[in-house]
């Protein structure tokens, strides 16, 4: 649904309330829940992919050489992959004061 | 040795399927272990897929219209009917793919809800579909409380622990009854498959979701999903209480097929169960007492298991 | 979504799919929910062409032939057929191959015998390894350790170890689709049977459990430039400290 | 050709169900719905039918397996009664609300307590607002035509609601009566096979019962609304089509010398063949005495009703059900707010009747109608009490 919830009217629904667009939900940031952000050092990293699997936001991306990449888009900031990362590569930070996007 | 367990395979997580099933942009809490969960149980059932959801946390971080975060077809119909509803969806298929109306294909039909829609409200559903014998996987992902209602008590809830329910109280300090012990429920149905899992061992929690999702019948997975704000433990500790829950033996990995049991991880010692406790503000209040009375139940219950392990032990 | 990167249109069993231009077909169709058997294709690792089982007939302008499903990459107007009569013979052909490189592997007899082959007529190799080289991939592309090597004496290939470079990580454990690579812990040393590997496990200096081998640490405090410290304690220990 | 044969209504009523080729069943015995399911198991069994008989564990779950496998693109049949539909009942709502067009016969029989296996309509009207359509039928024939026209209105795309037909506990489930079956072909004809919408299946995921946060909810409520209010046309038209095939035509209210009357009965379901014969008593008599019996009860057919009772000065409407500390009964009530409109409207006498198995017979007729004439006003009474 392209339109925002408070604009839809009871003819854009579907019969029987059906969300026919699957995995839509990607369009919403929870990244805005952050009050800290991750840190990431590259040097670090043993590429493990150990934050990636326990990221319960799906907020880590495995690159094509193996190192990682946060997406600040949906990261709440939970800290996990600081806390699970074998070698100490991520940490937190404090977030900064949000800009416009 | 299991070698779906974490610690023996740091390189592991690259070798999972980078695709996700279950797409960001849900509303979990910071921290949420059920999400993650969901999110793992997702990786292994993959593309074939129906679930069937209960109310609770998941429906409602997962799906408020007009999204979702689902790649695979859902339905919520109630609390507690959600082995019901997924007993519906194969018998359903079963009959029109039997009868031509649709291609064969297998299609997992995955049923999941929380603890309290497993163990209390859909214990019945759920009994029923599984005495039925319904090709099915029925997940429970177990946080110990009612936590979208606002972490009010289960019969899953742990003694001791406060709940909104049971709360620390001058006379009654927390939950007074032991935690049901839903997977030897679903074992006494003599399905063919029972395991326990946890997020905090991921790729053994995918192995037993692949498992139960082609293993004919039903299975059912009990997973503990740590809740940070239930638990009131920081959010960036809940895989480590997860691991810490099965470290200590308060809540064993290990799976029941056909009648079989086998730990997934057996721990030549366990770790006291203070371990566990202590990084959780719900276990805050208990007395030494109260941790010896529970540490000899928890020393017991894995005594129990293990002989139950080798009373069903092959030849 | 798939905006910026050149789409592939074409058929697999008559169903229309969609592709990556440079995927190869064997991802695709499992992501379409197509079965199509394979042991030696990762998807995290680069294709490996080893096991013969991902056949699939492929039909391009009017010409069909067979083909390894895990290294050719999609084509616009293709049609691919995943379970014909040819596919069936060939894949068998497949099981046979490896039934004789893995006479012992229980977990391949059951699995060719749910193909519908029971024996092979092929000279059998005493051992359940299928050389599908995943192990060896595994181990250079994700690892990064090298403890692997695939040598090859006339049409005989064997995985020969570097015992020195092994880190035990148990990377080859996990992926190992015949189970033939096994890790055992016994007190404070880890073995990688299959490769005879024993190294000596690192003691948590709080609770006194073993935790990874020493010299996996090592190799991971030399990469990632940690002190030399850094791996005292347990990682639960140093969660809960 | 179709056949005429002696039959019991239950059994009649599985025989449709078998007819439609249902794909999934799912039942939890409760008297007396009971022979209905016995006889749907026996067929499957039998290797007759070809469906999935789930025999759950309650009547909630057999709504559930209906709502799931509907959900799922299969043709879902259910039938309880009493307190089984009210167990069943959240999942009623839910099927309503999802548009599954799952089809459940309910055999009616009173609610608890004190503890009644007995007829009356107070189940059915306890759930009065669930968004099904609700039919009764009078007797064996109906029951069994309205399996087909059930599903046949249901799985319309212009239609997608859940259908309710409703017949008396023992008063039809019981008897033996006169059917006349259906060609497989002519059946066949009627209803082709259910093509969903909508249905859970990888290849085109849907995510059905989302959660719907206030800024949605009345929207989706507006549009259920909408729709179940529109499908009159399309009940009306399936009628008219099935009554074409097999000379048999239903309304949504059926009237029975309604000519010139000025006292009109209104009765619904069984009650409707016992009141008949009171009309014609009466009539013998000379009295300007006519029967309206509604048959379509969801939606309610405003329209056609008003239309009905044209010229009345009276109306006396029999409930089989009570709403305690209410207006009557549900049905009276439904009746007074149809004719508000109607600026010379008749007056309503409403009697509340045949609770929990209690026999009716043509004389009540005869005296609630002189007893309603006598009287002035608008009122209600629990009629034949022992005092």
């Amino acid at each position: 649904m392209a339109k925002p919830e408070n604009e839809i009217t009871w003819k854009d629904l579907n019969v029987g309330f059906v969300v026919d667009e699957p995995g839509n939900a990607s369009v919403y940031r929870t990244g805005d829940w952050r009050s800290q952000r991750p840190l990431y050092n590259r040097e670090r990293c043993i590429r493990c992919g150990t934050c990636y699997i326990y990221c319960p936001d799906m907020a880590i991306k495995i690159l094509e050489d193996g190192y990682i990449e946060h997406d600040l888009y949906y990261c709440k900031g939970c800290g996990i992959c600081v806390q699970e990362c074998p070698t100490g590569a991520i940490t937190m930070v404090e977030e900064e004061e949000k800009d416009g996007d | 040795m299991d070698k779906y367990l974490d610690r023996l395979g740091i390189y592991a997580a690259r070798l999972v399927s980078q695709k996700e099933y279950f797409v960001p942009g849900h509303r979990a809490c910071q921290g949420c272990a059920e999400a993650l969960a969901v999110r793992l149980m997702s990786k292994a059932s993959r593309t074939n897929t129906v679930i069937a959801c209960a109310t609770g946390c998941i429906e409602i971080f997962s799906s408020p219209f007009p999204l979702t975060s689902w790649m695979v077809p859902g339905i919520h119909v109630a609390f507690e009917n959600t082995a019901a509803v997924a007993s519906g969806i194969e018998s359903g298929l079963k009959a029109i793919m039997r009868k031509g109306r649709i291609p064969l294909k297998k299609i997992n039909v995955v049923g999941i809800a929380g603890d309290g829609g497993t163990s209390d409200i859909g214990l019945q559903a759920l009994s029923g579909a599984l005495e039925r014998g319904h090709n099915m996987v029925y997940v429970c992902f177990d946080n110990e409380a009612y936590m979208n209602t606002g972490i009010q008590r289960s019969s899953s809830t742990p003694f001791g622990a406060s709940t909104t329910t049971s709360p620390a109280g001058k006379v009654v300090p927390g939950q007074t009854t032991w935690k049901k012990n839903m997977p030897e429920i679903a074992a006494a149905h003599d399905i063919p498959y029972v395991a326990t899992a946890c997020p905090s061992y991921p790729f053994d929690l995918m192995e037993k979701v692949r498992k139960a999702a082609e293993i004919e019948g039903p299975a059912y997975i009990h997973i503990l999903s740590v809740c940070p704000t239930g638990w009131r433990l920081p959010p960036e500790l809940s895989i480590h209480a997860g691991r810490l829950a099965v470290e200590t033996g308060v809540f064993p990995l290990y799976e029941v097929e056909r009648g079989r049991y086998k730990l997934s991880i057996d721990l030549p010692e366990l770790r006291p169960v203070q371990e566990y406790f202590r990084i959780q503000g719900r276990f805050r209040h208990l007395t030494e007492e109260m941790v010896n009375k529970i540490q000899r139940r928890v020393r017991e219950e894995y005594e129990k298991l293990k002989k139950k392990v080798m009373m069903t032990r092959e030849g | 979504m798939m905006a910026d990167k050149e789409v592939v249109r074409f058929k697999i069993n008559d169903t229309e799919v969609e592709a990556e231009k440079g995927m190869m077909l064997l991802p695709v169709a499992l992501e379409y929910g197509f079965e199509i058997p394979h042991l030696c294709y990762h998807e995290a690792l680069s294709p490996g062409g080893m096991c013969g089982l991902c056949v699939v007939e492929v039909t391009k302008e009017g010409r069909t032939r067979v083909a390894m499903s895990c290294k050719y990459p999609v084509e616009e107007g293709i049609k691919v057929a995943t379970d014909t009569e040819k596919i069936r013979q060939v894949r068998k052909r497949a099981w046979e191959v490896l039934l004789a490189r893995a006479s012992r592997s229980e977990v391949i007899r059951s699995m060719a015998q749910a193909a519908g082959v029971k024996e092979t007529t092929l000279e059998k190799r005493d051992d359940d390894c299928i050389l599908c080289g995943l192990c060896e991939r595994v181990c250079r592309e994700i690892v990064g350790a090298n403890a692997l090597t695939i040598t090859r004496k006339g049409d005989r290939r064997e995985v020969v170890p570097n015992p020195e470079a092994c880190i035990a990580c148990g990377a080859c454990v996990y992926i190992c689709p015949t189970d033939c690579i096994k890790m055992e812990e016994k007190g404070d040393e880890r073995t990688i049977v299959r490769w005879n590997r024993t190294l000596k496990m690192q003691k948590c200096k709080s609770c006194g459990r073993p935790f990874a081998p020493i010299f996996q640490l090592n190799w991971i405090i030399d990469k990632a430039n940690l002190s030399k410290d850094f791996y005292e304690l347990c990682p639960i220990c140093r969660k809960s400290s | 050709m179709a056949t005429r044969v002696g039959m019991e209504v239950s059994i009649a009523a599985a025989e449709a169900v078998k007819q439609a080729n249902a794909d999934v069943i799912a039942a939890y015995p409760i008297t007396p719905q009971t022979h209905i399911v016995e006889h749907l198991s026996e067929l499957v069994n039998n290797g007759e039918l070809d469906a999935e008989f789930v025999p759950v564990e309650s009547e909630h779950s057999a709504m559930s397996v209906c709502v799931g496998s509907s959900a799922a693109g299969a043709r879902a049949f259910t039938c309880t009664s009493s307190q089984g539909l009210a167990l069943m009942s959240e999942i009623v709502y839910a099927a309503a609300s999802l548009r599954l067009p799952i089809l459940m016969i309910l055999a009616n029989r009173s609610l608890n307590s004190p503890l009644s296996i007995w007829n009356d309509h107070s189940d059915v009207m306890s759930i009065r607002d669930c968004g099904w359509i609700q039919v009764f039928a009078e007797n064996g024939q109906e029951v069994y035509d309205h399996v087909f026209i059930g599903f046949r209105v249901a799985e319309d795309r212009n239609v997608l609601n859940p259908f309710m037909i409703n017949i008396d506990g023992f008063i039809l489930t019981h008897v033996i009566e006169p059917v006349e079956l259906l060609e497989q072909e002519v059946v066949d004809r009627y209803l082709p096979p259910y093509q969903p919408l909508y249905r859970l299946h990888p290849d085109s995921p849907v995510s059905i019962g989302c959660f719907g946060p206030p800024v949605l909810f009345t929207e989706a409520k507006k549009a259920q609304n909408e729709a179940f209010c529109k499908t009159m046309p399309y009940i009306i038209k399936a009628w008219q089509e099935f009554g074409d095939l097999t000379g048999r035509y239903y309304h949504p209210i059926e009237t029975y010398r309604t000519e010139e009357a000025q006292t009109i009965l209104i009765t619904q379901g069984s009650l409707g063949e016992t009141a008949s014969i009171a009309i014609d008593m009466m009539r013998e008599k000379g009295e300007p005495v006519g029967l309206v019996k509604i048959r379509l009860w969801r939606p309610f057919p405003f329209e056609e009703f008003r239309k009905a009772v044209r010229g009345a000065e009276l109306v006396v409407v029999m409930d089989r059900a009570v709403s305690y500390g209410g207006p009557g009964g549900p049905l009276a009530g439904e009746i007074r707010s149809a004719l508000y409109p109607q600026e010379d409207h008749p007056r309503v006498v409403n009697f509340i009747i045949g609770l929990g198995g209690r026999d009716v017979s043509p004389e009540d007729f005869v005296q609630m109608a002189q007893r309603a004439k006598a009287t002035p006003g608008q009122w209600y009474e629990i009629y034949g009490v022992r005092e």
